[in-house]
């Protein structure tokens, strides 16, 4: 919590994503707008095959640091915004599950919009993550990668 | 000697997760990892970015036996 | 349903809303992107007093006409736009819970928040709806009021 | 005799919030309104718009039993 009462909630974990949780942890008084994202696994193959799961891979640790960087800038461009969540899931995840979730709430709605989509299109530019995808006879690495860039990059 | 952090593609390419590796400098560490795991880690490294304790490095960084080296090939997230 | 399959629902009720079931309805195969705007009733008063509740009356054929609208609009604007919701309360509403929730689902994400964005900005400029302030003692129609337009307009 | 939908503060002033009332065009039945419910009404419907069967309308436009004439005080959704 900063010197405004301000929360962020970062978690990289295996556990399925629950955006419900965190819209109601997200909830404040003074907040009128919450915007969420939910980034689900989708039918589209990189690789070609009939893909039935995908599977992510991190460093935790490394993952949450970038995360709570990405945060960081956010506050720094609308200062208005309250709570900021982001979730992550790791290990394997079936088709149309949340991977990722973000949660912003600000007291008007337009700074809110913007921070979340500040927030994911940063995460997937600058937060370390791979993802392969699993199909009933083997599994490969996601061919839509690209570099990791830093946060203040991105 | 220094650890290293061997990330999703580079993982699977090492064999490894993490890692303790000797040298100096990153240059010499991942120089090491090369001998140690050979030709596909190698093509792996080629196209990573490199980190030490969670920041962008250079090759030429010094580093000790407090550091971690991590090897980050292009990421997927989301 | 549409000739691509598209689903829109639309509900103006007394009952609480619910964000999590739009976004299970919303998730489709070919979807990566959920974005969800809730509007929640905020500590804030046009009228000075100190406001505990909202309380929230309309048409509810007339609102539902011009939401339908609205997503009649949004999906001509951004054609890969899949699931729409647009779901607002009506009868009286604490503070903190939310008003009106927006769910929209697509491929990529950037459609979604562009057109979640435009639906809420729309609906707040073109939808009958009326909201009266109320505290312990009494009660009055907010301030925060503007001239209805109409969906094409705003 | 057309149906009139009042809204918000619209109904709040009229008293009621739908009624019927003579009138061969929009203008006619909104004065007959404002015959029926007074000035505090007359206040409302001067920053009001008026839609007939969920359109934009104009005061000129010919209304008859089948038609609804809504009045839409200043919104204030969301």
């Amino acid at each position: 919590m900063d010197a405004k009462g301000n929360v962020d909630w970062v978690e990289v974990a295996e556990t399925p994503l629950e955006a419900d949780l965190l819209e109601q942890w997200a909830t404040r008084p003074e907040c009128g707008a919450i915007v969420t994202f939910c980034g689900t696994t989708r039918r589209s193959s990189s690789t070609g095959h009939d893909v039935t799961e995908l599977e992510y891979e991190t460093s935790v640790e490394l993952a949450e640091g970038r995360m709570r960087e990405v945060i960081a800038v956010a506050r720094e461009r609308w200062p208005d915004i309250v709570a900021v969540a982001i979730h992550h899931r790791i290990g394997r995840v079936l088709l149309g599950q949340p991977a990722v979730v973000i949660v912003v709430s600000s007291p008007h709605r337009r700074e809110a919009f913007e921070a979340a989509q500040y927030c994911i299109d940063t995460v997937k530019k600058g937060v370390p993550m791979w993802k392969r995808e699993v199909w009933p006879t083997g599994s490969a690495w996601s061919q839509e990668a690209h570099d990791i860039v830093s946060v203040h990059d991105a | 000697m220094s650890r290293i952090l061997l990330l999703g593609p580079a993982r699977e390419a090492a064999g490894v997760r993490d890692d303790h590796i000797e040298g100096a400098t990153v240059g010499e560490v991942l120089r090491g990892a090369v001998d140690r795991y050979g030709s596909t880690f190698e093509e792996v490294l080629k196209v990573s970015k490199i980190w030490v304790n969670g920041e962008p490095s250079s090759r030429e960084q010094a580093v000790g036996p407090q550091d971690e080296v991590a090897v980050l090939p292009p990421v997927s997230g989301g």
